[in-house]
């Protein structure tokens, strides 16, 4: 396998301290728990999505484990701007911070309480089960430029995550990056349900849910493809990773730098293991890699 | 990760074990260690952290929504398990157990497999002195009440002067937290803290430590998957006894 | 495990052995190999895809197996009109004519060479990797309307199969009830892909493909309970079913039947495997448990 | 469905077999019965079966764009391969083995296993015969060439009638599919088709046996998956020596 030069690297204008963020929503509810991961080999991490107003999320189940991935419906529980106190201890720290709203003034409210107080933020326009957010905005390009516009305006990085359950991720992408983006992250987990047959009911408190893990990764594969060739801002892969070649494989088909979540499920220590798999000082320089299978 | 889809079971026996708390028999036995845990899916309600009684058994007190629809069930009702989840008590050598209030149930594992020797049971009254009688035929029971009505007048944690801690290789605790933060305190400024094994609850969702919400301070720890059970060491200086987040992930005193 | 009442079931106006049949595409290409599932415990057999031309399919690799299902990007191979040949010998048997094209004139002109010849047609509007056919129109609401009202002019039993490549499958599926289908079948594959990391492209021929298997069968759950709201013709659920119970919770999501495809890579047996364990002689009626799940 | 991703594999060796066939070494072992085959991933290309001719070998000819490209590879290339895949021959006691052209290549395994008493090997001419002096060292060789330029001058067929086939207990057989056709008509004759072995060629997509490309009348077998290799028994009154499916499905003489 191929193996990268280890050392610091900067993607859609934030420095991170290796091509590993945590995915937001993964243990990103505390900034002990953000802290705990970039000790154990994380790049980066993302926070929990923080929107406009506390939320509980929806009622249990509101995960559950299936073969090869995992079913969630948290409903993007947030204690809303009290969460600035969880980052008072990661100041200087690679953490960005993943915010979401139903409209692009939301947007606006939310990444103000952010904006300088992390290393940059993470749009959510892709969460599939969260009534008019996320996903529900997501798929449409013109409301995706607006949000996006709104939430850059502070002239902070600005990353946005993008949903896969769209006919075409690219189009989204565009919108992103006209709206100012500085890196689009693909993908958020797939819609998906499961229901369980003795009880007659769908599992989830929420009914709807989405897949990540394993069982998605060639989807992951697929949208980073796509993204590669209709933006060109960075694209930051995400879906399904568990190995060091998985990395390689998101990167070759365009990410310029990957987020992990799922996987720590197997493992929380799963960025170290990683690394230590993907760096070696024979390494190549990513930039030779990214986007090399679309020769 | 291969499938944990909750497992449905049919309630066969309910048991009221105290005027507040019942026991919630099931058909399957669940193959788990003393003080692991499942998350309970009430249907149309919530999922909920319980611990488990017995391989095939929780053990419940009325608090809210979710408790309040499984006390509202019946024997034949479905309702789904997924676990066990956490890493329960590892104990050897002798072992005094300190509980309070529901928080015995957890413990109760523990005393059924011949682990616990000692038990320090506390309640706020005689009626809700919960599994007394089955601690006393397998450990040294003493009892403590707030009230008075039933051993000690007093809270569980004044028992803890009558025994030699010396004698124990650890002692597990699960309770109310202020409770168990008076336990703590005991135990450190007699020097073993880290004999200490305390079952904490904090709010969770997942169960499976992905989502991040039982996660405490300072050491990010997830009680779901760390724990919920921790030595007294690893709590000295943290969140413990001070506060936790509820459904947000707002800090809450405890 | 709740268990059927065996016998013969009517589903989107064609008559079927039993709930199960062949998905389209899986050991489809000739008369002998349908002929041979049926003998095996199909209650109907769905036959690969045939267009306006005969057409060799894309390069190969045309098929990959990934941890728990198959990418495929066959690209519609087909011999066109002489398919015809293949059904002789299936006269009266529960086949159904898969066809695709490029415009409502080309569905109607291959409608027009099986109509009447089997019993009935299902319509590819799903395909995610063949350009200009398939998910190209299966994600516009208007032409899905169209080529349904095409081929349906011949007053034969039509269904229309859907991807779960858009935002919004209900919205696809009532455009098909609209266009006179007798029944909506979800879902087609998930578009996906892979990279060779150590050749640096993408293993499919194609580049792109479609995954299909157990990794998609909670998508697949999650689009038929949206079509059992969205539609009033029966729908017919297809994506990674390998279990009895796994038909029983498509059906509960409110599938009347179902498609197997990827499952015979583990068993050519698999539809008998399932029969055995879904039907009993003490078994309930599929319409106690059709659709249960929304209760 | 366990992962069966290409593996890629570096060509270490090029052998000129014959002025049509090459061998290719690539540097990966792969456990396989005599007669599996791999799928060969040309990038860029195609990609298409290929017996095994060892476990870290295939034999080719050069027909069309996929073995061109092969023939224009250098050693360190790099191929995919997924398999092995097929049944194989399954063999016990004496096994008579009759090849003809580049289908010697699947049983150049049951040679180099020493599992072929004798071989009947046959070619256009002298340069084309395949692996004979491997098969000389291991096997009874008999030859025949269309052209007479070595052994028997005509087909191979025409060499069985100078071995006795009750000798052997299987009669396993690869080449061109007349050949192969005449083979069976010839022990059908001898009322010993159900001894006959056929490694069968038809077009291949998947090669696991979902797709459907190479599926055979009447039975629908198919020959990934079902086969290669089948008895003559099955294979008398079929498609086989008649007609076979392109990559379009359509059917065309053989
Ligand atoms: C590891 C663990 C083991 C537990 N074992 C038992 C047990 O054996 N018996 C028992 O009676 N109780 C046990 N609990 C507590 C039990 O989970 C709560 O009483 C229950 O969740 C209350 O749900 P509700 O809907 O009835 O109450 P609500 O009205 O929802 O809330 C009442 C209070 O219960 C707690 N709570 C609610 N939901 C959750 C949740 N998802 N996770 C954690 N706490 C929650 C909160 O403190 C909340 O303030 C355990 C908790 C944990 C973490
Ligand atoms: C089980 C099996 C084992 C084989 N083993 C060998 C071997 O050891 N050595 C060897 O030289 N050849 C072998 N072949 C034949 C080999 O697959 C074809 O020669 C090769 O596919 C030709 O590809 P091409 O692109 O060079 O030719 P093309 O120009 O594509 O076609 C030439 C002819 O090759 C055949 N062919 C093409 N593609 C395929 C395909 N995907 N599947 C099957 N046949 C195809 C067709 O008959 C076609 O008419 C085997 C075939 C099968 C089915
Ligand atoms: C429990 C859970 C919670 C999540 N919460 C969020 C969230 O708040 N915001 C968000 O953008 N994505 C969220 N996601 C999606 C992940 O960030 C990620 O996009 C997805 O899980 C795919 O990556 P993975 O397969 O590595 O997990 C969540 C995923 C899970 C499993
Ligand atoms: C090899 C292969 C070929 C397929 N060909 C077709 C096709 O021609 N037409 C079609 O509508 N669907 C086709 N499909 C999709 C299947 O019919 C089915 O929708 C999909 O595989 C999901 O079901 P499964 O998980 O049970 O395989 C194909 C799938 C595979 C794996
Ligand atoms: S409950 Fe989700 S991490 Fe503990
Ligand atoms: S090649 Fe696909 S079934 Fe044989």
């Amino acid at each position: 396998m191929v193996t990268l030069y280890p050392g610091p690297v900067e993607v859609g204008g934030i420095r991170l301290r290796n091509h590993l963020l945590l995915a937001a929503g993964i243990l990103g509810t505390t900034g002990a728990s953000l802290a705990r991961i970039l000790a154990s080999g994380a790049g980066g991490v993302v926070t929990k999505s923080i929107g406009p107003s506390p939320k509980e999320g929806h009622p249990g189940p509101c995960l559950i484990v299936v073969d090869g991935g995992i079913i969630n419906a948290m409903g993007l529980p947030n204690p809303s701007a009290a969460f600035t106190e969880e980052l008072a201890a990661l100041q200087g720290e690679p953490v960005v911070v993943s915010i979401f709203g139903g409209t692009p003034e939301e947007f606006r409210t939310v990444a103000g309480w952010f904006a300088g107080r992390a290393s940059g933020l993470e749009l959510n326009l892709s969460c599939p089960h969260a009534e008019g957010y996320g996903a529900a905005i997501g798929s449409d390009p013109a409301l995706v430029e607006e949000c996006t516009r709104a939430a850059a305006s502070y002239g902070v990085p600005t990353w946005v995550k993008l949903t896969p359950n769209v006919a075409n991720i690219g189009e989204i992408g565009a919108a992103a990056e006209r709206g100012g983006a500085t890196a689009v992250v693909a993908v958020n987990t797939v819609k998906a349900m499961r229901i369980s047959t003795a009880l007659r009911r769908p599992v989830l408190g929420n009914r709807f849910g989405g897949l990540s893990g394993k069982a998605i990764f060639p989807v992951a594969v697929r949208c980073v493809y796509d993204l590669y060739e209709a933006c060109s801002i960075p694209v930051i892969g995400c879906g399904g990773i568990s190995t060091a070649d998985n990395v390689v494989e998101l990167m070759m088909a365009g990410a310029s730098a990957v987020e992990i979540g799922s996987a720590v499920i197997d493992d929380i220590d799963v960025f170290s293991a990683i690394a230590k798999d993907l760096y070696g000082p024979d390494g190549v320089d990513a930039q030779e890699i990214v986007g090399c299978a679309h020769a | 990760m291969h499938e944990q889809m909750p497992a449905p079971v049919a309630i066969t026996e309910i048991v009221e074990e105290t005027p507040s708390i019942r026991t919630f028999v099931f058909d399957r036995e669940i193959a788990a260690r003393p003080g692991q845990f499942v998350m309970v899916w009430v249907p149309g309600v919530d999922e909920v952290p319980m611990a488990l009684s017995s391989p095939s058994s929780i053990t419940v007190q009325k608090v809210g929504d979710a408790t309040a629809a499984l006390f509202a069930m019946h024997e034949g009702d479905l309702i789904g398990v997924r676990g066990p989840y956490g890493n329960g008590f590892t104990v050897s050598g002798r072992t005094l157990a300190i509980g309070g209030g529901v928080g015995v149930s957890p413990l109760l594992p523990l005393v059924t497999t011949g682990q616990a020797d000692t038990f320090l049971l506390g309640a706020r009254t005689a009626s809700e002195l919960l599994f007394a009688d089955r601690i006393r035929e397998a450990a040294t029971l003493m009892v403590a009440t707030d009230d008075g009505t039933a051993g000690h007048h007093g809270f569980v944690t004044q028992l803890i002067s009558r025994v030699d801690l010396a004698d124990f290789a650890q002692i597990c605790v699960c309770g109310p937290e202020v409770m168990m933060a008076a336990v703590l305190a005991i135990l450190d400024r007699e020097g073993c803290a880290e004999r200490g094994r305390f079952s904490l609850h904090r709010y969770m969702k997942c169960g499976v430590g992905v989502c991040g919400s039982c996660c405490t301070d300072p050491h990010g720890l997830r009680v779901c998957r760390d724990g919920p059970v921790f030595s007294g060491d690893i709590l000295l200086g943290s969140e413990f006894g001070r506060y936790a987040r509820d459904a947000t992930g707002s800090r809450h005193r405890v």
